[in-house]
């Protein structure tokens, strides 16, 4: 199973989730923010960090990245793809996912150990948890605040992609405590918090964060 | 705008020269002009005026700084020693580590936010040039009274520089301090340390040999930021009047660094760099006169090829410009178009500025119009050196004398005020959590983070295969060292090398910060030269050899010096940080011991200081042969697995450290003040050569036995115990830190009380 | 030469912490009678050369795609020729 | 009532690491000709009554002291009187 990690300027938590990957299991492909290739894999993580410096809007600027095109084209074929944090960012300025991340509340940058509930299980990166299953991955970021109209907010609730919500504290004022969402066919997922950080007992809070990971080997197995 | 040329300077010769608005001294500029046998170009006087501030000369520093080479333990651990941008140590498995601290202070009191993220992206690109990735930063930090108002704008602003610029630049932030003292409100310093790693066969040097080979500068263009910054911010105490007189700050952009960072190490692995060069303080005038001055002498620069951000500025005010994140390699003629791609690759823009030369000059050319023709040594390393006259304060016996007696300052007694002074000392701005800081720090990204705050020490995994890392703290206690610089700066050493033994971590080497008042005050010369003998003395003695650092000098305001403030830093190799030992124990039933002598030692310390508003007195004691023998003995305990927890014992005594081990476990314990010492001298003391260790019991025997073999006193205090609440009379589920039949805390009060304070001052 | 100014701000339903946090602030320092402020941003672009009709709605793409995100932001965009 | 509009740019020798992002993704999008960009922050005050002399004083204070950096930006501010 080749999954693959997007590289643009300023990622940072590519190396991190290349682990995960390969803790989980699979084979992690580096992929170039400026090469129109997805390199064949078989699912895509957009990681962490500060593409382009976070500057103008988190993940704006990374959203016409050459590679993009190709990742966008491919989960609207229904290519598992996963964003963590700015990847979420990404995926939301690309509009493969509703919403938009904002500013936190508070207006600090914010890590912590962060609790949450998985809401659906059915996605091709939630499938090895159980609904309603409490997990507690690290949390970190500036503009994590998942805004959304009402209308979208309760569409998402309807159909259950609300994947993940926020327990104990709402770390950055998300809409509804939400933490992550999917897209309607369950490939795509966008989750602020960094499951990748929670693989290894050694550096992470958890290793709560692997079953993203092996979710979508699961999928591909299954599929 | 006319250019002042070498052949105007000999035309010319007694035409007047600014040289002291510069910072340069009338004898200090005579040498200038008898080295070149003419009056400098305004330019050279420029690059001369930078290069010969204290900031980048260590003038009034370097003959007290010798000692750390004159005293340098036996070693073979010292790949690259000072000297270089920073040192570099074996940690073996083929594998070297590089690590630094410098400070940033007066920039950012003039600007916090900037000042601070500035002073990040420079340690950072000290640790770049010498081929290695960067693995993680800390960030030691001193302020002004945490209730003032100016402590208000600037720690915030500070704290979220530091974030702001590491978080983005993709390093996870693993320790620092956070210390509050009056002394420090007109001062803060901001001190900041790296630390990278590299194979043994990738060490860069800044030096520019190989005539022919070609100087490329790249990264972000050169603009006007921070002109005369090395000299004015760094060098000369404010003239605390207004807005109209701050000079230019420098705007850090961590996006670019990370560019920097990756197309850096991309170049040097492919190796197509012979030799390789930050730009910090001095810009182009620093990093042009190194690299020729440590390389074959000569240099030739074409200056007007330089990309800058602003057309209008002048020659003189280019080679001056302090813009971040610029590098500048030395890359011989056919790597060029291979390194020009790598680095285009990473959207950063690079120009080849000038040439190695084998003529013994620095030459600089502005657009066919010779600027500068200079020994490029006496730029960059034959600088003036002073014998700063210094003197032992006045004051200095009447502060030893004023001890902090039980008769001078009253102490608590009764269980009920002991209780009640647990409570306020662990709520006092220097001792209470620091996680409102620390939260806006990111320290999970590069996945290799084994401990971080509140742990005793930074620990990064550096290899994952073998799980080799190293820990490191940082320590310095400003009131130790104000009541005796030579004992107080071995006690932060000590600290420092205890920390890292806690860890599990074996010490190897030493980096300083030397944060003092002006070199030109005899009182404050004698603190430092006090400090740099105490700490060379005492790596001596531990074996450990310091491989780099920085002064930072002028940090008071009027007449009143910040304490004395030399932060140590001290780094220590785990062969795998698997077996680290953490602050926390783990369960039900393991045995809490203090290691070493608990004495009456409070001045200086964080009693004293919260609740008296005292400093006077003699600082604890310190016993360096004690502190080797505890940090074996802790090293040992954690190879052989027996130890499930640690923490040394420094600032607040043990009370504080059972309480930090309480609140990190999340469980509580059972502990008991023994016979032989009156329990507030048993809580408060803040006697060196400490530590509290948790064994478990099936280990206790194999523990003790250690201990008393070696002669290290170890004393059972405590037991784990997480099922008290009931006994003592709280609802069943709640954690409770019990002593003798004395008092009880809830583990749920103490974390009220240790982390309300800093959310309360600044959120 | 032209100076292009685009002004983009959050949409009024979107929350605007910066912008609430500076109305406290204003409040805290004795300026009493605010209502309301938002915080936006503002983008000042100088280009060479004409600005067209083809050029200006080329501009109003990218800064309706670019500089704004449509979900939670909404711009004017102001060309000013000639400096 | 009166609309506040408080402008806070760098200052122009001041580094913008923002305003160079975003003139790369307009080259990358294909708009040429662009010599420089420079992003700056948009304060839009809603005030209750009049704005008097003194009132128009303490917000030019406000602005130069709160809203923006002195050490680094400059502002401009413009009152948009009755609304
Ligand atoms: N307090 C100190 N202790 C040991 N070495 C020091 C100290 N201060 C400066 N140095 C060493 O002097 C050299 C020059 O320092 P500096 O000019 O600050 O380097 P850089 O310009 O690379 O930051 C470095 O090798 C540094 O480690
Ligand atoms: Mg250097």
């Amino acid at each position: 199973m080749r999954i693959g990690v997007v590289t643009f300027p300023g990622s940072l938590d590519d190396r991190d989730a290349a682990r995960a990957v390969r803790l989980a299991g699979g084979e992690a492909v580096a992929l170039w923010h400026g090469d129109a290739d997805l390199k064949k894999v078989d699912a895509v993580i957009l990681p962490g960090g500060f593409s382009y410096g976070d500057y103008l809007r988190c993940g704006a600027i990374s959203r016409f990245a050459p590679v993009m095109a190709e990742v966008v084209a491919a989960a609207n074929g229904g290519l598992p793809v996963l964003g963590i944090c700015n990847g979420f960012q990404i995926l939301c300025e690309s509009h493969l996912l509703p919403g938009a991340l904002t500013r936190n509340e508070h207006m600090h940058f914010i890590c912590r150990d962060q609790k949450l509930r998985i809401e659906d299980n059915t996605s091709a990166w939630t499938n090895s948890y159980d609904a309603g299953q409490e997990i507690v991955v690290p949390l970190k970021n500036g503009e994590g605040c998942f805004v959304a109209d009402t209308a979208v907010l309760d569409e998402l609730e309807g159909e259950s992609r609300v994947i993940a919500r926020y327990l104990d504290v709402n770390p950055n004022g998300s809409l509804r405590d939400i933490a992550g969402i999917r897209n309607k066919r369950g490939n795509v997922v966008g989750l602020m918090p960094h499951p990748e950080h929670a693989v290894e007992e050694l550096t992470g809070p958890t290793i709560d964060g692997l079953g993203f990971f092996t979710s979508v080997l699961n999928s591909m197995v299954n599929s | 705008m006319s250019i002042d040329t070498v052949s105007k300077a000999e035309e010319t010769p007694d035409q007047a020269q600014p040289f002291a608005e510069l910072g340069l001294k009338p004898d200090e500029y005579e040498r200038i002009r008898e080295i070149l046998g003419r009056r400098p170009t305004s330019s050279e006087l420029a690059m001369y005026s930078v290069m010969w501030s204290e900031h980048c000369s260590y003038k009034s520093s370097k003959v007290h700084l010798k000692q750390f080479g004159d005293k340098k333990p036996e070693t073979d651990k010292l790949l690259v020693g000072i000297g270089e941008n920073a040192g570099v140590v074996d940690i073996g498995e083929g594998w070297a580590v590089t690590f630094k601290v410098e400070s940033h202070n007066h920039p950012s009191y003039v600007e916090p936010y900037q000042g601070a993220a500035t002073g990040v992206g420079g340690i950072v690109r000290d640790i770049i040039s010498m081929g290695a990735r960067p693995l993680a930063v800390m960030d030691p930090l001193r302020f002004g009274p945490a209730d003032a108002a100016d402590t208000r704008r600037v720690l915030p602003g500070v704290v979220s520089g530091i974030g702001g610029y590491g978080n983005c630049l993709g390093l996870p932030n693993i320790g620092g301090e956070i210390v509050f003292d009056d002394t420090y409100l007109g001062n803060p310093l901001v001190n900041a340390l790296c630390v990278g790693a590299m194979r043994h066969d990738e060490i860069h040097l800044a030096s520019a040999k190989g005539v022919g080979n070609l100087v490329v500068l790249y990264g972000a263009r050169t603009g006007g930021d921070g002109i005369g910054g090395v000299s004015v911010l760094a060098s000369e105490t404010f003239d605390a009047d207004g807005p109209a007189k701050r000079p230019s700050v420098q705007v850090g952009d961590p996006f670019m660094e990370k560019l920097l960072i990756e197309a850096t190490l991309e170049v040097l692995h492919a190796g197509l760099v012979e030799g390789i060069q930050d730009l910090g303080g001095a810009g182009i005038s620093c990093a042009t006169s190194e690299l020729a001055s440590n390389g074959d002498g000569g240099m030739h620069v074409w200056l007007d090829r330089v990309l800058l951000r602003d057309a209008t500025l002048s020659p003189e005010e280019i080679l001056m410009s302090e813009s971040q994140e610029r590098m500048c390699a030395v890359v011989a003629p056919e790597n060029v178009d291979a390194f020009m791609a790598i680095i285009k690759k990473w959207d950063v823009e690079a120009v080849v500025i000038g040439e190695v030369t084998d003529s013994g000059h620095l030459t600089v050319d502005w657009h066919g119009e010779r600027i500068v023709d200079v020994p490029p040594r006496t730029v960059a390393h034959e600088g003036p050196i002073y014998e700063r006259p210094y003197a032992r304060p006045s004051w200095q016996d009447a502060l030893q004398a004023d001890a902090p007696t039980a008769d001078r300052l009253a102490r608590p007694t009764t269980a009920d005020d002991i209780r009640a002074t647990v409570l306020n000392m662990i709520g006092a701005p220097n001792l209470a959590s620091k996680a409102w800081i620390t939260d806006q720090y990111d320290r999970y990204v590069l996945g290799n983070t084994v401990l971080s705050q509140p742990e005793d020490v930074g620990m990064v995994r550096i290899d994952e295969e073998s799980g080799l890392g190293v820990a490191i703290s940082t320590d310095c206690n400003g009131r130790f060292t104000k009541l005796d610089p030579y004992t107080g700066t071995q006690l932060a050493l000590a600290e420092s090398y205890r920390n890292v033994c806690a860890s599990g971590a074996i010490p190897l080497a030493v980096t300083n910060c030397l944060n003092f008042g002006s070199p030109e005050d005899p009182d404050v010369m004698w603190q430092f030269a006090e400090a740099t003998r105490g700490l060379a003395d005492g790596c001596l003695q531990l074996g450990i050899p310091v491989t780099g650092g920085n002064v930072s000098f002028y940090n008071q305001t009027g007449d009143t010096a910040i304490l004395p403030t030399p932060v140590v830093g001290v780094l220590g190799v785990i062969d795998d940080v698997d077996r680290r030992t953490p602050i926390a124990w783990n369960e039900d039933g393991e045995l809490i011991y203090i290691l070493g002598d608990t004495n009456d030692e409070f001045a200086g310390g964080e009693w004293a200081n919260h609740v008296h508003k005292h400093l006077g007195g003699m600082p604890p004691k310190v016993d360096l042969e004690r502190e080797r023998l505890l940090g074996e003995v802790l090293v040992a305990g954690s190879r052989d697995g027996m130890l499930s927890a640690a923490h040394d014992v420094s600032d607040g005594g043990i009370a504080q450290v059972l309480v930090e081990m309480a609140l990190h476990a999340g469980s509580g314990a059972r502990c008991w003040i023994p016979d032989n010492i009156d329990p507030f001298t048993f809580l408060f003391s803040e006697s060196a050569g400490r530590a509290v260790v948790v064994v478990a019991r099936t280990e206790e025997l194999r523990f003790t036995e250690m201990c008393a073999a070696r002669q290290l006193p170890a004393q059972r205090v405590g037991v784990v115990d997480s099922g008290l609440g009931p006994d003592a009379g709280y609802p069943a589920g709640t954690q409770v830190l019990q002593f003798n039949d004395w008092f009880t805390l809830t583990l749920d009060e103490l974390h009220e009380a240790h982390t309300k304070t800093l959310p309360a001052l600044f959120a | 030469m032209a100076r292009v100014v685009v002004d983009v701000m959050l949409k009024p339903e979107i929350l605007d912490p910066q912008g609430r946090a500076v109305q406290g602030a204003l409040g805290r320092l004795g300026f009493t009678g605010v209502t309301d402020v938002r915080q936006g941003k503002q983008f000042v672009i100088e280009v060479e050369g004409e600005i067209t009709d083809e050029r200006r709605e080329q501009l109003h793409v990218i800064a309706g795609e670019l500089l704004c995100n449509p979900v939670i932001e909404d711009f004017i965009l102001i060309v000013e020729e000639d400096q």
